[in-house]
This record gives C-alpha cells, sequence and structure tokens, in this order.
C-alpha cells in the first residue's frame, strides 16, 4: 500500500475537481463522494501506517530506509525542482492524523452543514484542503512541502471566508492569508538558502549537506530560522498567531479541521521534519524553543478571559501548538548539546493527542452552537442535561487536554513536562501553562454544561445533534482517551516508532508524573472553586489585577498595535508612492512635455513675428504675383499647349543665347508670362461673355 | 538600304498628300471633311512605312487607324455634333498667336534636323547593316520574347481603356 | 533620313497647330493622331536609318499605335460625356478648369 | 524563395487585415469572424510550430526555421532574416492565443468595427514580426509599426482620457525607439563590414571597446525598459491600461510588455557582456524598486484595472531581478516562465475586468462588494486568476517566481534579493484587498440586483488560460526543455 500513498491525496483531489466541476448542484452526490474518499483516505492511512509500523517491527531496531520516490519537474545542472513522496514513521503518524480528523469531520459536516447555501462548495473546499494537506505530509523534499504549504493557506483562506457575505468572516480570512505569507516569506528565505548552499531541496540530500558541513554555521541559523518562520505563521506562534483567533470565523468543522487539529501542526511537523537542520544550530533551536514558549503561555493567559468558547478553544490551541513547539525546539537544543531528549518525541506524541481532543472539542462546540445558536458562553449553562453526548464527550477531551491522568494529554504533556525538565525557566513556565490550561478548559466546561441556564429562552431550545455529528464525537472521544495509550512511559510505542537520531527508550518518572498531574488538577479545582462553587468571585479577582485582566481580554492588544505599527504604515506608504508616482515620476513626464509645449509655444512665437513675418513678406509678394499670373489658369486644355510650344521655343531659344545674359532673358519671359496672362485674362472675360448670353 | 540623300519619288507625292491632307484635317469647317482628309493622311504614313522597310507596320496603320481609329472617329462626330446643321468656326481666337508659334517652332524644329543630319555632324552613326529581310517574322518574335512585359501591359492598358470607355459612355440608367 | 525626318517634323507641327486651335473636340482629337503619326514616322526612320541591326523602332511604334488606340477611344468616349452634358463639344465651352 | 512559417505567421494576419477592410462596414458579423478566421489560422501556426519546435528543435541552441538571410536593401546591408530559438517560440505562442483571445474578447465593440480588426491584425502582424526578426533593421520596423495601431487602438475605442494616454503611450515609447535607433547606428558604423544582422554582431558584440559596449547598453537598455516597463519608466502603463479597451489592455499587458524583456534576451544582454556584468547590480536595484513600488501602490488604487496594472509593474521587477542574474539557469528559466505566466494571468485578469466593466459600467473597487453570490462562476474565475498573479503553487506564477528567486538567489546579493521577496507578501495584500472588496462581504442588491453572470464566449476567451496556467504550474517540465538549451547558450554568451 505505501507504494500507492500517492492515491491519498489524488483521491482528495478527484473528489474537488468531481465536485466543482460536475456534481455542485447535486448535494447528497457530492458530499457523498467527499465523504467517501476522505473515508478511503482513513483507510488507506491506516494501511500505510501498519505497513511502517511491520516495517520498524521488522527491522529490530535497525536503521530503517523510508520509503520514497521522486519525479523531476524541471531539469537544471544545478537545484531541480522536483515532487516526491516520502513515507517513514512520522509521516505515516501524520497521514493516520490528519485522515482521522479529516473523515470525522466530513461525516460531522453532513450534519452541520445541512441546508446551507453553499452545501457542495464545503465539501469541495474540505476535500481540497485534504488533498493539500496530505501533500504536504507526504512531500519528500522542501519544495513541494511549500507548494502544499501553500495550498493549505488558500483552503483555509477559501473556508474561513466561507461565509463571505459576513465583512468579518472575509477580513478573518485576508487576514489569515496574509499574515501567513509574512511567515512563508522567512520560509522562502530559508528555502532559499537551503536551495542555494545544499544544491538540492531534497529532504535526505539537504539534511547530509548539514552533516557533512556544507553550510557556513550563520547560513545555518538563518536557514533554520527561516523556515522557522513559515512554522511561525502556520501555526500561529507569537508574533504572528494574531490570525488565528479570527480564523474561528469560518464554519466550526472547518475550525476542528483546519485551525486546531491539522493544518495548524503543520508548522510542528515542519520543524520536527527539518529537525537535522535545528540540530545543527543550537541558536535557532533555542529560537524555537523561546517562541514556543512565549506563545505557548501568552496565548494561555488571553484563554482565561475570553468568553467565546470558539475564541477560548483558539487560544488553547494556540498554546498547546507552542507546546509542541517549545518540546521541539527544546530537543534541537539539546541534541545539539550532545544532552538525549524526549522532546521529539514529547512534540510529535501531543501533535497527535491534541489533534484528536482539540478536534473533538472544537466538533463538541459546533454542536452545542449549533444547538443554542451562540458561541458566547455567558449565555449557556446547564446544557449537560439537554446534550448528553456533546457534553460527555466535551467533557473527556477536556480532562485530556488539562491532562487528567490515564487521558491521552495526560501522557504526551507528561512527557513535555518532562523535555524542559533540564531547563528551569522552561519548567516553570510550562507548569504555568498546564495549570492555566486546566482552569480555562474547565472555566469553559462549568459554564457551558454545568449550572443553572443563563438564557432561558436558548436553553429550551437547544437539542441534542444529529447521529453524524456526535457519531464522530463519540469516536474522537474514544481516542482523546485511549489515543495516548501507544505512548506509556516505560513500554515501547511511539517513542520507538517517532523519533530522530536515536530512537528515546521512555522510563517512569513519578515525581515528574506527580507534578505534572498534580498542576493540571489543581487548575480543575481552582475552575470548579470559582465558577461552579462560587467560592472565589471571578470579578473581584478581575477587579483586583485590573491591569492584567484587560490585557488579557484585550489579547495583549496584538491586533491594535500590528495595525498601529504595519498596517497604516504600509496602507499609507502605498498612497503616498501613488501620489508621488501621479505627481513627480509622472509630474516629471507631463513636465517634459509641457516644457515641449512651452518651447514650441516660444518657437511658434519666434515663427509667427520673424521667420513668419519674412514667409508672409514673400507670399504677400508672390501672392500679388500670382494674382497677376493666375490668369493665365484659363482652364482650357489648348490655352496650355499653346503656352508649351511656346515655352519650348523661348527655352531653345536662351539655350543658344550666350550664358552672360540669362537674366535678362528671364525678365524678358516673365514679363511676357504676364502679358500673357493678360490676354487669357481678356479671353476668359470674352467667354463668360458669350456664355451669359447663351444663357440667356 | 536607301541612301540618306537619295529620295525617290514615291517619298514626295507621299509626303505632299500627307501633308496637305494634315493642313485640311486642321483647317476645314466641315468635322466630317476634316475625318476623311485624316484618312488620307494615314494612308500616306502607312505608304512613308513601307518606303522605310516597315511592312507590318504599315499593315498594321492601314488596319488600325484606317479601319478602326478612324471609323470610331466618324461615329463619334455622327453622336455628337449635328454635323449637317451646325456650321460653326473652325477655329479659335488664338489661331493667330498659334500659327505665330507654330511657324518659329517648325523653323527650329526643321533647323535642328538640318544641323544634325548633316554629313559629318556625327550626332547619330549611320547603320551599315540592312534591316532583316524578314522583318515580320521577327516582330513577331521580339514581341513574343524581349517585349513581352511590355506586351502584355499593353494588352492590359487596352482592356483598361475599353472598359473604361463603355463606363464613360454608358447613359445612367435614369 | 532628313526628308523623312522633315516630313515628321512638319506633321508634328500642324499637329500642335490643331490642338491648340481646333474648336470642336473631335478635331483636337484627330490632330493628336496626327502628332502620333509624326512620332512613328520619326521612329520608323530611326530605325531603318540609324539603328537597323534591331528592330525596336518598329516595335515601339506598334506599342504607339496601340496605345494612341487606346487614347482616341477614351478621348471619344469623354467626348461623348461632355457632349451629354454640355449639349456641345466646343472645347471654349468648358473651361471649367480654371483656377 | 520559399515562404517560411515564420513569415507566414506574419503574412496572415496582415492578409487578414487587407481582407477585413474590403468588408461591408455593416456587416458586423462577417468582420468578426473574419477576423476570428484569420487570428485563429495564426494561433494554430504559432501552436504547430510551438510543438514542432519541441519535437525537431529544442535538443539544439541554434536559430531554427532560418528565413534569408534575402538581399532587401543592398546598399545599406539591410536583410530580410528571419529566424527562431527557444525564447521566442513560447513568446509567438502566447501572441497568437493572446490575439485570438483577445479578438473573441472584443466582438462587444460596436462603433468602426472594421477599422478596429483591421488595426488588430496589423497589431498581431508586427508583434509576430518582433518576435522572428533578426536584423535589426526588421526589428525596428516592425518594433516600431506596432505603435500605430496601439496608438489609434487606445486613441477611438479607448475610455475617457484616450486622447492623453494614446499620446504618453506613444511618445514614451518613441522616445525609447530613438535611443535604440542612435544605438543600432552605433553598432552598424562600428561593424566591417557595416551589417546589421543582430547575430552577426552578438557574435562579435564582446570585441568592442568597453566604451562603446557601455553606451549601447545603456541605450538599448532604456528603449527596452520603457516598453517592460521598469521602475523609473512606467508611467504610461497604468493610463495607456486604464484608457484601452479590455482587449487591448489585454495585448498590452500579454505581450507588448514582453517585448522589452525579450528585446534585452535577443539583443542587448548576449551582445554586451562586459557592460552587463558592471550593471547587473543597478538592473537588480530597479527590478526590486518596481517590485516594491509597483505593490505598494496597487495598494493605494481604487479603480480595479489600474491595480491590475500596477500589478504588472510589480511582475515585471521580478522579470528584471531574474534578468539582472543572468548567470543563473534558474532565473533564466524564471525568466521565461514570468513572461508567459505574467502573459496569461495579467491578460486574463484584464479580460475579466472587462467583463465586470461591460455589465457594472464602473471599475471603482469601492462600488462593488459581495459579488461572489450573484455571479459565482465569474468570482471563481477572478479568484482563480488572482490566486495565480500572487504566486499560489500550482500556478504557473509560482513557478515563475520561486525559479527567479532561487536563481537569483544563488549568484546575486542575497540581501536585496531578500527584499524581493518582499513583493510576493505584498502580492498577496492588493490582491486579496480586490478580492475581498468587490467579491466577499455583504451584497447590494438594490444596486447590483441586475447584474449577470459571465456568458460563454465570455468564459470560452479564458478558459485557454486557466488550462494554461494550470498546466505550466504542474507540469513545467516540457517548457522547462523547451527553452533550456537556448538559455544555457544565452548564459555562455553572457559570460564571455
Amino acid at each position: 500500500m505505501t507504494e500507492f500513498a500517492y492515491l491519498i491525496p489524488l483521491l482528495q483531489l478527484l473528489s474537488f475537481v468531481m465536485i466543482i466541476f460536475f456534481l455542485r448542484w447535486k448535494e447528497k452526490v457530492s458530499s457523498g463522494l467527499a465523504v467517501t474518499m476522505s473515508v478511503a483516505a482513513w483507510v488507506m492511512s491506516v494501511w500505510v501506517l501498519i505497513e511502517t509500523i511491520c516495517k520498524y517491527i521488522g527491522a529490530h531496531g535497525a536503521h530503517v530506509e523510508p520509503f520514497e520516490i521522486t519525479y523531476y519537474l524541471t531539469v537544471f545542472p544545478k537545484i531541480n525542482l522536483e515532487i516526491g513522496i516520502l513515507v517513514d514513521a512520522l509521516t505515516a503518524m501524520m497521514l493516520l492524523v490528519v485522515s482521522t480528523i479529516g473523515a470525522c469531520v466530513q461525516i460531522y459536516s453532513l450534519g452541520y452543514m445541512r441546508g446551507d447555501k453553499y452545501f457542495s462548495r464545503f465539501f469541495a473546499y474540505l476535500s481540497l484542503f485534504l488533498f493539500s494537506m496530505f501533500g504536504l505530509v507526504l512531500a519528500n523534499n522542501f519544495f513541494m512541502i511549500f507548494i502544499f504549504w501553500e495550498l493549505v493557506g488558500l483552503t483555509s483562506y477559501l473556508l474561513i471566508g466561507f461565509y463571505f457575505e459576513k465583512k468579518s468572516a472575509s477580513d478573518a480570512g485576508k487576514k489569515a492569508f496574509i499574515t501567513n505569507r509574512i511567515g512563508d516569506l522567512g520560509f522562502i528565505i530559508g528555502l532559499l538558502l537551503i536551495g542555494t548552499y545544499a544544491g538540492t531541496f531534497n529532504y535526505r540530500e539537504v539534511f547530509d549537506a548539514v552533516s557533512g558541513g556544507v553550510f557556513p554555521p550563520e547560513v545555518l541559523v538563518v536557514a533554520a530560522i527561516g523556515l522557522f518562520c513559515g512554522a511561525i505563521g502556520k501555526s500561529a506562534q507569537f508574533p504572528l498567531h494574531v490570525w488565528l483567533p479570527d480564523a474561528m470565523e469560518g464554519p466550526t468543522p472547518v475550525s476542528a479541521l483546519i485551525h486546531a487539529a491539522t493544518m495548524v501542526v503543520a508548522g510542528v511537523y515542519l520543524v520536527a521534519r527539518g529537525m537535522d537542520i535545528f540540530v545543527g544550530s543550537a541558536d535557532a533551536a533555542f529560537v524555537v524553543a523561546a517562541i514556543g514558549l512565549i506563545t505557548s503561555f501568552m496565548a494561555a493567559t488571553i484563554a482565561l478571559t475570553q468568553n467565546d468558547i470558539k475564541r477560548v478553544l483558539a487560544y488553547s490551541t494556540v498554546s498547546q501548538l507552542g507546546y509542541m513547539i517549545m518540546a521541539l525546539g527544546l530537543y534541537g537544543y539539546d541534541t545539539a548539546n550532545g544532552i538525549h531528549s524526549p522532546g521529539y518525541y514529547a512534540g510529535t506524541f501531543h501533535l497527535m493527542t491534541h489533534a484528536f481532543f482539540k478536534g473533538l472539542l472544537f466538533l463538541a462546540a459546533g454542536s452545542v452552537i449549533h444547538a443554542v445558536h451562540t458561541n458566547d458562553i455567558r449565555e449557556m449553562g446547564g446544557l449537560l442535561k439537554k446534550m448528553p453526548k456533546t457534553g460527555w464527550t466535551f467533557l473527556v477531551a477536556s480532562a485530556s487536554i488539562s491532562g487528567v491522568p490515564l487521558t491521552a494529554g495526560f501522557f504526551s504533556k507528561d512527557e513535555i513536562v518532562a523535555a524542559a525538565a533540564h531547563h528551569p525557566v522552561f519548567y516553570f513556565f510550562t507548569l504555568l501553562i498546564a495549570f492555566m490550561t486546566a482552569f480555562y478548559m474547565w472555566r469553559l466546561c462549568f459554564m457551558t454544561f454545568f449550572g443553572k441556564p443563563r438564557d432561558a429562552e436558548k436553553f429550551d431550545h437547544a437539542h441534542e445533534s444529529p447521529a453524524t455529528m456526535t457519531g464522530p464525537l463519540v469516536f474522537l472521544g474514544v481516542l482523546a482517551v485511549i489515543g495516548g495509550w501507544v505512548g506509556i512511559p516505560g513500554m515501547t510505542g511511539f517513542s520507538e516508532f517517532v523519533f530522530h537520531g536515536e530512537p528515546y527508550h521512555t522510563h517512569v518518572d513519578w515525581v515528574n508524573i506527580l507534578i505534572a498531574s498534580s498542576v493540571g488538577l489543581g487548575g480543575i479545582y481552582l475552575a470548579w472553586l470559582m465558577y461552579l462553587k462560587k467560592a472565589i468571585s471571578a470579578d473581584k479577582i478581575a477587579q483586583t489585577f485590573r491591569p492584567l485582566y484587560l490585557m488579557s481580554l484585550n489579547k495583549w492588544w496584538f491586533d491594535e498595535l500590528y495595525d498601529i505599527v504595519f498596517i497604516r504604515p504600509i496602507l499609507t506608504l502605498g498612497r503616498f508612492l501613488w501620489t508621488f508616482d501621479a505627481r513627480v515620476i509622472d509630474g516629471l513626464v507631463n513636465g517634459v512635455a509641457w516644457f515641449t509645449l512651452f518651447w514650441a509655444e516660444m518657437k511658434q512665437l519666434f515663427d509667427t513675428y520673424v521667420i513668419d513675418g519674412a514667409v508672409n513678406g514673400s507670399g504677400w509678394l508672390v501672392s500679388n504675383l500670382g494674382q497677376a499670373l493666375r490668369y493665365l489658369q484659363t482652364g482650357r486644355v489648348q490655352f496650355y499647349t499653346l503656352f508649351i510650344v511656346l515655352m519650348i521655343i523661348v527655352l531653345a531659344t536662351f539655350r543658344m543665347l550666350p550664358t552672360g545674359t540669362w537674366l535678362l532673358w528671364t525678365l524678358t519671359f516673365l514679363c511676357a508670362a504676364l502679358l500673357l496672362g493678360l490676354i487669357g485674362r481678356r479671353t476668359v472675360t470674352n467667354t463668360a461673355h458669350t456664355e451669359s448670353e447663351k444663357q440667356a | 538600304m536607301t541612301d540618306p540623300s537619295e529620295v525617290g519619288i514615291v517619298f514626295w507625292v507621299l509626303s505632299t498628300v500627307i501633308l496637305v491632307s494634315a493642313v485640311m484635317v486642321v483647317s476645314l469647317r466641315n468635322i466630317f471633311h476634316c475625318a476623311i482628309f485624316l484618312i488620307l493622311t494615314l494612308t500616306g504614313v502607312a505608304g512613308i512605312f513601307v518606303t522605310l522597310n516597315a511592312e507590318f507596320l504599315a499593315a498594321a496603320q492601314v488596319l488600325i487607324y484606317v479601319g478602326a481609329v478612324a471609323t470610331l472617329m466618324v461615329f463619334g462626330i455622327m453622336l455628337t455634333s449635328d454635323i449637317a446643321s451646325r456650321r460653326i468656326e473652325m477655329t479659335n481666337q488664338k489661331a493667330g498667336v498659334a500659327v505665330l508659334a507654330c511657324m518659329v517652332f517648325a523653323l527650329g524644329v526643321l533647323f535642328l534636323i538640318k544641323i544634325t543630319t548633316k554629313a559629318g555632324a556625327g550626332v547619330w552613326q549611320t547603320a551599315t547593316e540592312p534591316l532583316p529581310a524578314d522583318n515580320v517574322l521577327t516582330i513577331g518574335k521580339q514581341l513574343m520574347t524581349e517585349f513581352v512585359l511590355p506586351f502584355e501591359v499593353v494588352s492590359v492598358l487596352l482592356l483598361a481603356a475599353m472598359i473604361g470607355a463603355i463606363v464613360l459612355a454608358r447613359r445612367e440608367a435614369s | 533620313m532628313q526628308s523623312y525626318l522633315m516630313l515628321a517634323g512638319v506633321l508634328f507641327v500642324v499637329g500642335i497647330f490643331g490642338v491648340i486651335t481646333r474648336r470642336n473636340t473631335i478635331g483636337i482629337l484627330m490632330s493628336l493622331e496626327l502628332m502620333f503619326n509624326a512620332a512613328n514616322i520619326n521612329l520608323v526612320t530611326f530605325n531603318n536609318f540609324v539603328t537597323a541591326d534591331g528592330l525596336s523602332g518598329q516595335i515601339f511604334s506598334i506599342f504607339i499605335i496601340v496605345i494612341a488606340a487606346a487614347e482616341t477611344t477614351i478621348g471619344l468616349a469623354i467626348v461623348l460625356l461632355i457632349y451629354r452634358n454640355w449639349k456641345g463639344i466646343d472645347s471654349d465651352c468648358y473651361g471649367v478648369m480654371k483656377w | 524563395m520559399d515562404i517560411g512559417i515564420l513569415s507566414w505567421l506574419i503574412i496572415v494576419p496582415l492578409l487578414g487585415m487587407i481582407v477585413v477592410m474590403f468588408l461591408p462596414k455593416n456587416n458586423k458579423w462577417a468582420i468578426r469572424w473574419t477576423a476570428t478566421g484569420f487570428a485563429t489560422i495564426t494561433c494554430i501556426q504559432s501552436f504547430w510550430l510551438l510543438w514542432d519546435y519541441y519535437v525537431n528543435y529544442s535538443g539544439s541552441a541554434a536559430m531554427a526555421y532560418v528565413e534569408g538571410p534575402f538581399e532587401w536593401i543592398p546598399t545599406l546591408n539591410v536583410q530580410y532574416l528571419l529566424g527562431v530559438d527557444g525564447i521566442a517560440v513560447p513568446l509567438l505562442a502566447l501572441t497568437g492565443l493572446l490575439s485570438l483571445i483577445s479578438i473573441v474578447a472584443s466582438f462587444n465593440i460596436q462603433i468602426r468595427l472594421k477599422e478596429y480588426f483591421a488595426f488588430f491584425l496589423l497589431l498581431e502582424a508586427a508583434m509576430m514580426g518582433v518576435f522572428v526578426a533578426l536584423d535589426f533593421f526588421l526589428f525596428y520596423v516592425f518594433w516600431e509599426i506596432m505603435l500605430v495601431p496601439m496608438y489609434f487602438l487606445i486613441g477611438i475605442w479607448g475610455g475617457p482620457r484616450k486622447e492623453y494616454a494614446a499620446i504618453k503611450f506613444f511618445l514614451y515609447t518613441l522616445f525609447g525607439s530613438i535611443f535604440m535607433l542612435v544605438s543600432i547606428l552605433l553598432l552598424y558604423f562600428n561593424s566591417e563590414p557595416h551589417t546589421l544582422n543582430i547575430l552577426e554582431h552578438i557574435q562579435n558584440g564582446s570585441n568592442l571597446p568597453y566604451v562603446l559596449q557601455m553606451v549601447c547598453f545603456i541605450f538599448f537598455f532604456i528603449a527596452f525598459a520603457i516598453k517592460v516597463p521598469v521602475w523609473p519608466f512606467h508611467t504610461w502603463l497604468p493610463d495607456a491600461h486604464v484608457e484601452a479597451p479590455t482587449a487591448v489592455s489585454v495585448i498590452l499587458a500579454a505581450v507588448l510588455l514582453k517585448m522589452g524583456v525579450y528585446a534585452m534576451l535577443r539583443i542587448s544582454w548576449p551582445m554586451f557582456p562586459e557592460a552587463l556584468r558592471a550593471c547587473s547590480t543597478y538592473i537588480l536595484l530597479l527590478g526590486l524598486i518596481g517590485i516594491i513600488y509597483g505593490a505598494l501602490v496597487s495598494m493605494a488604487q481604487k479603480d480595479l484595472k489600474k491595480l491590475v496594472a500596477y500589478s504588472s509593474v510589480s511582475h515585471m521587477g521580478f522579470c528584471m531581478v531574474a534578468l539582472a542574474a543572468w548567470s543563473s539557469e534558474q532565473a533564466m528559466a524564471g525568466v521565461m516562465f514570468q513572461m508567459i505566466s505574467h502573459g496569461l494571468l495579467t491578460g486574463a485578469l484584464f479580460i475579466l475586468v472587462g467583463v465586470l466593466y461591460d455589465r457594472a459600467h464602473t471599475r471603482e473597487i469601492a462600488a462593488f462588494g459581495g459579488l461572489g453570490s450573484k455571479v459565482p462562476v465569474y468570482t471563481a474565475l477572478m479568484v482563480f486568476f488572482a490566486m495565480g498573479s500572487l504566486g499560489l503553487p500550482g500556478m504557473s506564477g509560482f513557478v515563475s517566481e520561486f525559479l527567479i528567486f532561487v536563481g537569483a538567489f544563488g549568484v546575486l546579493n542575497q540581501y536585496l534579493v531578500g527584499i524581493g521577496v518582499l513583493g510576493i507578501l505584498l502580492g498577496a495584500a492588493y490582491l486579496l484587498r480586490m478580492v475581498q472588496h468587490v467579491f466577499l462581504g455583504p451584497f447590494n442588491e438594490t444596486k447590483w440586483g441586475g447584474l449577470t453572470e459571465i456568458n460563454v464566449r465570455e468564459i470560452l476567451t479564458v478558459a485557454p488560460l486557466v488550462v494554461l496556467t494550470l498546466f505550466l504550474g504542474m507540469y513545467p517540465k516540457p517548457f522547462n526543455i523547451l527553452i533550456s538549451e537556448t538559455m544555457q547558450n544565452l548564459i555562455t554568451l553572457m559570460a564571455r
């Protein structure tokens, strides 16, 4: 099956093309096709995963050669553009994650999007997204990953702006695309550096070049940070995180699929994929870790005070992504310094479990929104009774993300905490973030599903969602618990499958486990105290730490900051340059034209009075002469003939005369001409008389 | 090859006929008579051609000029001027000046001819070879080989003239 | 040769005289024919006495005859037209080409 | 002498022009379809040429289908010499295709139809001529002939400020042509025996004294840069584009702008290697300024057509960056890709803007909003081409920009090229802003309720462009093979 892995994305593309061009009008058929294709992709992904696992088991710890095929798009002596497929453990894991969430979301959307104006189009876009995402995951070189990187950006843009008639939605789509592009600038610079120095984009060849010392150290740092810039954009890391919360304007299944589980982890995937480069430059790896930590902390603080259910989840996503990035960065930093760290395994493992529970959280939140038609948690409450399946799965996912023991999140988070253990600052903040995560997630749970309904009308209308929606919820709920069991410490599992360099053998570290889980449980307890038992007044705390509260509520004023610092100046610059263009450059052109005209004007004056004066003078002369000579123009051919004969005679006579006297003769000739003119005039008058007589 | 100085009696007769009838052509009042004299002139010219070893040309002259052109003239006359009735002044007021000018011109031309053909003037090299005997054959061959392009052009011109004449003379369908 | 050329010259001058003085347009055309014939005589004469190794003079004459025929045709057509428009073919009547 | 395919490429549109001129003025149907017929023949010829070149000649860098040299004006040693290589063939095909498309797209022209199509076919012939001429005299003649129909097409069928735009375009280009003429004369009198053969001059160019090379290079550069247009010679472009009728804008953007770059590649770049080496940094700077400047100014535009016009300035800036990086295969391939891709994408954008203008009679971006729900197919096409234009992978624009950057990064100052990458970001910014304001957001039912969807004829005009954009973007290999040998040869010449 692995050899046919390219079919996984191509099937999705087929689905997209079919729907857009042929099946758009038949909603049932198009959604059915899309769902079928995604389920097929899921089956194939599982198959590929199993085959890959078998390969690893069969190798008994020896190095496993990944499956790779390459196809050239262009041929140059150096640096080719190529596309290809690479299937190794990381790819297989990502395939499973993407296809699982993809299939679930597609099925879920059957219910969620029912009755929408653009039902078929939605499924087409989802198929296109899955195509791009699978392509991204399967890529075997940096060029190809960039292609699909941009394509997922496009689908993200299309899907965020799916309700394009809403201004906020289209704004959010644009913001997402452009913010991502900013990150991509760095990505491109990184790619160009890699291409220039390594002469290839192929992962393996690039990594060989890195370990072979082809790159000067400072170039490697820049290249690594450049690549990471791409990840910053796509994974919504500080300082480019601003697009992700706004991206919640898209339909909720989209938020679940793209902006929680799959696309946003592409950045994490990129860092994991290019880990050799980060390992090669400790500085860059440290930047990665630091950015991850800052993002994670900042997002967690913002999530504490948000009231929009999806926004809380979005900031939670940002925070968790920061977690993964941090783990990977720490791994790179440690490995560069010769320490074998669980960071790589922890980051990728958390990527997987996070996909399950965050996808679930969003889908469940979508189900809630579907029921109560609001995003504001202050208008919810006590919904658990009304929608038990949604509620319980949401609670399971929350437990998982908070790191409640034996859930998936517990195992992965545990490893991240372990990875940060060597670095006190990181360790402290990691725990703090874990605490805050648990707190805001359960704040959300308690306010949504427990307590008394705050808006009776909405509560009354609430109902459980249809099976197409709850089915995926339950499926993901199961995964959110057992998905982490593949990485139980001390047992052979995930860490021997997805690794970088040497496999990391996990061991049970009870102290670590205790600290991590108690922090999580502590957060839940505090949330319970504040929002369910009301033992501590949230308002009072907000009053006490008002500046901090405002900072959190206003998302650290990033949007306003960017607006002032970047957007306005650029727009102003654009307008200024336009004016510059119209006034200065064009002014120059027009000025030249004006000057030419002015010069022409001057010349015309000169012409009129000086040259024309002379010309007119001679003209006057000529015209007066002509007045006389015009009588030669009798209009009668015979007269002309006669004249010709006379002239021949005259000229012949001249020819025979001595040379000196020609002037005299010419004058005579002119006089004769005038004379003839007068004769002619007389003739004309005569004729005129005759004619008038005739008419009379 | 005729000696330049030796001009036969035929020439004198012919030239007299030509000049007299030419003067008639330009001076007679009745345009119809003019046409008759024109035919006479043209026939005379044909005779001159014969004396100049241009038999084919003579034939063409008779056929085209005498046969076609002159007849055409006669037709034109009959179509336009009501000859029988009209008796108008055949020359205009310029006649006096014209006579003078033409006299001078003729004298000039004759003078030129005189000085250039004078023996030893050396303006023209007198030919030593006689004209080819088989004139007509040679003309035919040369027309179709060396002069084929002018020949074709002339034929197109003729065609165009014919069409033009038809178009011009066509009565407006009013 | 001299005599032939003189004949041609005189004929030519007669033609010119006719062109200048005839009132009747057809008369003008006839005079033109006279001039053509004068030119032809000249050509044939030269062909006979000067360039006797070829026949280009005669051939030129043929062309001139043909062109003269064409010219006559057109001329007569124009005359017809004039006659129709002015009810007369006196050349003095149509001095409309002046100025 | 046999008339070869290259001559036919020029003759067929000329014949078309003559036939159109003889058609009755009021038979609009006949005029339209005659013009279309002749354009179709030319288009087929040019594509046949592309295919035949690809099959038979793409392995060698020599000129193919050479016609001549035939003596034309022997006293000046002017020859009739035609020939094509890998850089001319794709542009010929582009010209053939876009001329056909433009002619079909101008079916809605109502006034003075006959003259319009006659001028259009003359324009096509002249464009073909520029791409196949290998003699300076011939080249110059075609180059100048082109201006005439263009001037009238803008000046007669244009928008409100058409006279200004037409004159400006004409004078600007003529200004450049003077420099070209001087340069040609300089070359002519410095060659022994005096010749106007471009190929011979390329062979001998490196033997010229440095100062002469420099002077000729700069003069040629000014002439061609105006056509490209390179900042700061670009201000004729927005005016001409905005005032010109749709189809003329298409031709202007898709083919005429390419002539500048083509001429640089054909003439001044390989001819004066030393001067090129001395100037390449400045060319890079001009290119970069063009990219950033064009993009920023696009962002400030309120008129759709003007936005697309300024985006051309930005896109052609990429070409200049690539031309500055002449020693890299990637960049040189990139410049060809960029030319073709810009021709396809911008051509399509102009057609689509024209489609909207025909219906709405305004191009003001702010006047629209939410058209996506009213005209979905049109929206899809517009978004498609906007995405292509901002360099979305899978479309031709991406391949070209990426190749250019890869190439330029390897051989030029990396900091400067890094600045150029900003152009990609700004491109996204202004195009998305346009898409959002026109197609997204709330729909004004009272104002645009009567707007009709794009019709089949208009879809057919852009459909080939969609296909080619995708083909070039997804499978660039054949195109690369088509041009690579020629490019190698050029690089060798430039590296002398």
